[in-house]
């Protein structure tokens, strides 16, 4: 019920511009806005509850690591409450030196895991598989000096088209934009119609069956 | 480079770190352990930071203290009702009420995607489809460009057609669906090589990093600098 | 002589008329119309201004004045937006000399910047709107009154049969990893509505089923599911509430958990069914190196090559929607995803049209691309 | 176990610590690497180039130190080519992180070339709005700027006698890594008040400003370290994307490598097993 009605709000506003309507509209992206802090809060208190609880009655070799995580949520959160805020020294080290660092290196083990996945994962074992993989070869290939090397030669010849910087570009502005396109049209109907089924209250398992 | 003691200790425990974190590609061990649950720590302690700087003081602090008459102030206290409701999903007895503002934000997100994904990502892209065939030509400069943006509208024709589920993919209907297939292995194959690359970029980051500015921390704090 | 004086008038009139209009300039303010309320249009023809002038132009609201624009141009537009509705403004434009004195003051206004009740930039939104509403419940209705819709063979979702069967003859357990966003994200519910088919089946099979989460929402949402499905496969005794257990809300904590489970529990069956970031190499990776058959679907394209190389079936973007209608074959979801069939073919219809007029009429393709690309 | 069949399952620390030897090594080395050019970034350079000595040119930072590896190098290579053509710098970021980003180049740049600040670059500093911070910057700079990140009013910088607003800037140079950024310079530095804008992405945002590039409205455009390198090629000064360009170049030579190897022993294995079978 309400989900329904919030969401005609939402909609009808958007088409009346109305002062008396979109203002609505606006006040509710307000509020979601401030609702969505809460929910950032809910994880943050699960988060500290179960690793407090680990941290007393967990594994013996894990309560240490949960005790970690709460000195430093604690920390972090008293730095950014200091004077300054945002842009006190100490939330300011802690960013630069710690947070970056950590999430930069975090997601750079994803090459490694690339490359494994590249020789143990990826095989081409169906046509699509492959497609994909001859795709993604000439791509990589392209956007390196390695594509010049081995196909420079072609360069401003009447074989132009074979020069794998060329093919690179014209994949990524011809075809991956029609795919693309296909796929943001898809997945946004699919999003669409589901939409309509929870205003029309066919669906409702996210609200966890009733 | 000009660096203070004090000044070569924030590179230098980046550094530490970011040889902690990959010390898990050998294996799972102590060190990494230790980084990950810093990591989990200070990303949460510092999103909440960031959130009450800019959602919480701008938006429910400051619009509390500038309130003008009764709608400012319901414009503040129902949604941190509704947000408080959200926090009822800890206590397991109430927790039923964190439905009414799980309901609201549903709403709100079927709402405001449903408008948002039908402009740009549907009628938006029509209109991109369409406009290189305003200005369609076959002499000499324009051949290539026309001859793309056809190639385009087949493409994504084919695509959409692969994502039709009320029809088998049988006969001349389920060559086009092939072709379609086609066109998303291709898609997806290209994003891969562009993220591969964007990961590396990551990785040649992070190197970049302990051979400048870390190599140059512990020269200084062992003395050398 | 007369005619003589006449005619000395009229010219002189006109030529000071003229110069007035010269050295008084035009400066207007226009509400903007059939938008979406809040700007106004500003619009300025100043010939004489002298080399060693700027003109600036002067937001009056609510008794204080703000500098919105310092020139030099002789003419010009400009549109003040994110102005408060209903708020009554004024502006003054005026001359000012290299000095700082100001040498001449035109105003203009007061302007309300008014919206109107239908945004006509937006009539095309509403229309498809409409549009896809009619298409989508027209075809639920229908497939109340018992018409039947086809649907075709989706492989992924052919082969969830299999991957169950044969965890089940392995003895193995089979995990669901239903993403790492909460029940609000829509991607989300399309897994969890697939969990709850997969745990009819293994609750029939009586296999083991291992879902862990991140989420404490999504967590109350997937207990609430497989226990109505092992309801209804009468096996109630099977079902355990820490089947789906919370890990952590952390994204590389929540891999790095499942990961874990991947490697010690060595499950025969994967299911990655949600919005996945950059958890989705990792997980594949590790399911294809133990051997699992992995059945995987989102709608997020830059992780969906990772899913398609790595994984045995994909769900791609749309299908993982439809998956929910395959799975149950209820008669609504069928009708509903007919529905979204045909908004599709009325997509591309508009597409092959627009493209035939475009190429045969171009003044009315140039109208259906503006209508299109310039949404208000 | 057959050779193949070892291979087949070989442990992949092995492969960890081969991509991790090809990252590492050529970027100890230092070996630069000549990159071919594109027309979408030699436009950029080019556009930086024609303009007469003394322009100047504003440098907005949108991103902050998560995109640092792709980012950073192509900020370095075009204030490197501002100071080689003598044009004179205002820096400002539209996200919170990006002026310190460019403190951070100038602490360095600034004593090596003899610049001095006021007169030769400012740093604005950050404020936060995105689109209505540029909207007000073509009314007047002091609006949203009345001082510079150091708290000095903008009368008193010389810098500022000649340019007061938007409009007085020769060229945008926008580094960006999502929104606000590059396409808000665009709508509204280039759209509105004509002012060319040029800049850099990361390389997965990249493919989706070509149409922007395609249409005129982006002079030119950097993707990625590819594009930072291609850069740095140009003004004939090979920096961090140039080495880090071959540490790229013999990472992706790998990838293909164990793509081509993981794809040849799969089909042999197979086929063996199939005569095996045979037999």
């Amino acid at each position: 019920m309400i989900t329904a009605f919030v969401a005609v709000i939402m909609i009808v506003a958007y088409f009346v511009p109305k002062p008396e309507v979109s203002v609505i509209r606006d006040d509710l992206q307000q509020w979601f806005l401030i609702v969505v802090t809460f929910t950032m809060v809910l994880g943050l208190l699960n988060l500290l509850f179960v690793s407090l609880h680990k941290a007393r009655k967990g594994r013996k070799e894990d309560r240490f690591y949960n005790w970690v995580t709460i000195v430093s949520l604690l920390g972090t959160m008293a730095a950014g409450f200091l004077k300054g805020g945002i842009n006190s020294p100490a939330f300011d080290f802690i960013f630069n030196y710690i947070y970056i660092p950590l999430s930069a290196t975090i997601f750079s083990l994803l090459a490694f895991y690339v490359a494994s996945a590249s020789f143990r994962a990826f095989r081409a074992k169906s046509v699509m598989a492959t497609i994909l993989l001859i795709t993604a070869f000439i791509v990589m290939m392209g956007r390196v000096p390695l594509g010049d090397w081995v196909t420079g030669w072609a360069q401003g010849t009447s074989l132009d088209f074979l020069y794998l910087p060329n093919i690179t570009n014209w994949i990524m502005e011809v075809m991956n934009m029609a795919g693309q396109r296909a796929v943001l049209m898809g997945a946004a109907l699919g999003l669409i119609a589901t939409g309509i089924k929870i205003i029309l209250g066919i669906e409702r398992s996210y609200l966890g069956g009733e | 480079m000009t660096m203070t003691f004090a000044g070569a200790i924030g590179p230098f425990l980046a550094g530490v770190l970011t040889l902690a974190i990959f010390s898990f590609l050998y294996k799972d061990n102590p060190v990494y352990k230790f980084a990950e649950h810093l990591f989990v720590g200070t990303s949460a302690g510092y999103w909440f930071i960031y959130n009450v700087y800019n959602i919480f003081i701008p938006n429910v602090w400051v619009a509390l203290h500038e309130a003008e008459g009764f709608r400012d102030y319901l414009n503040v206290v129902l949604p941190v009702i509704l947000g408080v409701f959200m926090l009822m999903r800890l206590i397991p007895s109430v927790s039923w009420i964190s439905r009414w503002a799980m309901a609201f934000s549903v709403g709100m997100t079927v709402g405001f995607n449903t408008i948002t994904e039908l402009q740009t990502n549907v009628l938006q892209q029509i209109g991109a489809t369409l406009s290189p065939f305003a200005s369609l030509h076959f002499n000499n400069g324009g051949l290539g460009a026309s001859v793309n943006a056809i190639i385009i509208l087949l493409a994504v024709l084919a695509a959409l057609v692969y994502f039709f589920f009320s029809k088998e993919h049988t006969g001349g209907y389920g060559h086009i669906a092939k072709v379609g297939i086609w066109v998303l292995m291709i898609t997806f194959g290209a994003s891969f090589g562009y993220t591969v690359m964007a990961r590396i970029s990551l990785l040649i980051g992070r190197v970049q990093f302990l051979q400048t500015d870390w190599w140059v921390a512990i020269k200084h704090i062992i003395g050398l600098g | 002589m007369k005619r003589l004086l006449f005619t000395v008038i009229l010219i002189s009139a006109a030529f000071f008329s003229l110069s007035a209009q010269e050295s008084e300039g035009t400066f207007t303010a226009e509400d903007v119309k059939y938008d979406s309320g809040g700007s106004v249009d500003l619009a300025w023809n100043l010939p004489g201004l002298e080399e060693s002038q700027t003109l600036e132009i002067y937001r009056v609201f609510n008794g204080g004045e703000g500098k919105i624009i310092q020139s030099k141009d002789l003419s010009g537009r400009f549109s003040d937006r994110n102005l408060k509705l209903k708020g009554s403004y004024s502006y003054v434009l005026r001359v000012v000399n290299e000095d700082g004195t100001v040498a001449k003051e035109i105003s203009a206004g007061p302007v309300i910047p008014g919206a109107s009740l239908f945004s006509m930039k937006r009539a095309i939104v509403l229309a498809a709107l409409i549009i896809i509403f009619y298409l989508i419940t027209h075809y639920i209705r229908a497939s109340r009154r018992g018409i039947e819709f086809p649907i075709r063979k989706i492989p992924a979702l052919e082969s969830v049969d299999e991957a169950i069967g044969r965890a089940t003859e392995m003895g193995k357990p089979i995990l669901f990893v239903p993403g790492i966003m909460d029940i609000d994200d829509v991607q989300t519910v399309a897994g969890i509505i697939i969990l709850g088919e997969v745990a009819s089946k293994t609750a029939a099979y009586d296999a083991t089923l291992n879902v862990p989460v991140s989420r404490s929402m999504v967590m109350s949402t997937a207990r609430e599911t497989v226990k109505e499905s092992y309801l209804k496969a009468g096996r109630p005794d099977a079902f355990h509430e820490n089947m789906i257990h919370y890990l952590t809300d952390d994204q590389f904590g929540y891999v790095s958990g499942v990961d874990g489970i991947m490697a010690r529990e060595k499950p025969a069956a994967i299911f990655m069914l949600g919005t996945f970031y950059a958890e989705s190499l990792i997980l594949a990776e590790t399911g294809n190196s133990i051997g699992a058959i992995q059945i995987a679907g989102t709608a997020m394209p830059s992780q969906l090559p990772f899913f398609i190389a790595a994984c045995d079936y994909t769900l791609i973007g749309e299908e993982l929607y439809a998956a929910s209608a395959y799975l149950s074959r209820q008669p609504h979801m069928l009708g509903a995803l007919k529905g979204q069939d045909m908004a599709k073919l009325f997509i591309m219809i508009i597409l092959i049209i627009g493209t035939i007029l475009t190429l045969l009429f171009p003044p009315v393709g140039a109208w259906i691309i503006n209508v299109f690309s310039n949404i208000g | 176990m057959s050779f193949l069949e070892k291979l087949d399952r070989l442990d992949r620390r092995i492969i960890f610590l081969i991509i991790g030897v090809a990252v590492f090594v050529p970027l100890l080395f230092r070996v630069p690497i000549k990159v071919v050019q594109s027309p979408i970034v030699q436009d950029i350079y080019e556009g930086i180039q024609a303009l007469p000595e003394g322009s100047i040119i504003l440098l907005s930072f949108d991103y902050d130190p998560s995109t640092l590896a792709e980012l950073q190098p192509m900020s370095e290579a075009v204030i490197k080519h501002c100071i080689q053509k003598k044009h004179k710098m205002v820096f400002i970021g539209l996200w919170p992180q990006g002026p310190k980003l460019a403190q951070g180049i100038m602490d360095e740049m600034a004593p090596r070339y003899n610049l001095q600040y006021g007169v030769d670059y400012v740093n604005l500093g950050y404020k936060t709005g995105g689109l209505v911070v540029i909207s007000s910057l073509g009314s007047a700079i002091s609006d949203p700027f009345p001082t510079d990140m150091n708290g000095t009013p903008l009368r008193e910088l010389p810098i500022f006698n000649e340019v007061k607003t938007l409009r007085d800037f020769d060229y945008v140079v926008s580094m960006s890594a999502g929104d606000p950024g590059i396409k808000h310079w665009v709508m509204i530095a280039k759209d509105r008040f004509k002012v060319p804008v040029g800049g850099g992405v990361t390389a997965v945002s990249a493919p989706a400003f070509y149409a922007y590039y395609n249409s005129g409205q982006l002079e030119g455009l950097m993707g990625g370290l590819r594009g930072a390198a291609e850069y740095e090629t140009l003004i004939d000064t090979p920096g961090t994307a140039s080495y880090g360009m071959s540490a790229q170049n013999w990472a992706h030579l790998m990838i293909i490598l164990f793509i081509i190897i993981g794809n040849s022993t799969m089909l042999i294995l197979k086929r063996r097993k199939e005569k095996s079978r045979v037999r």
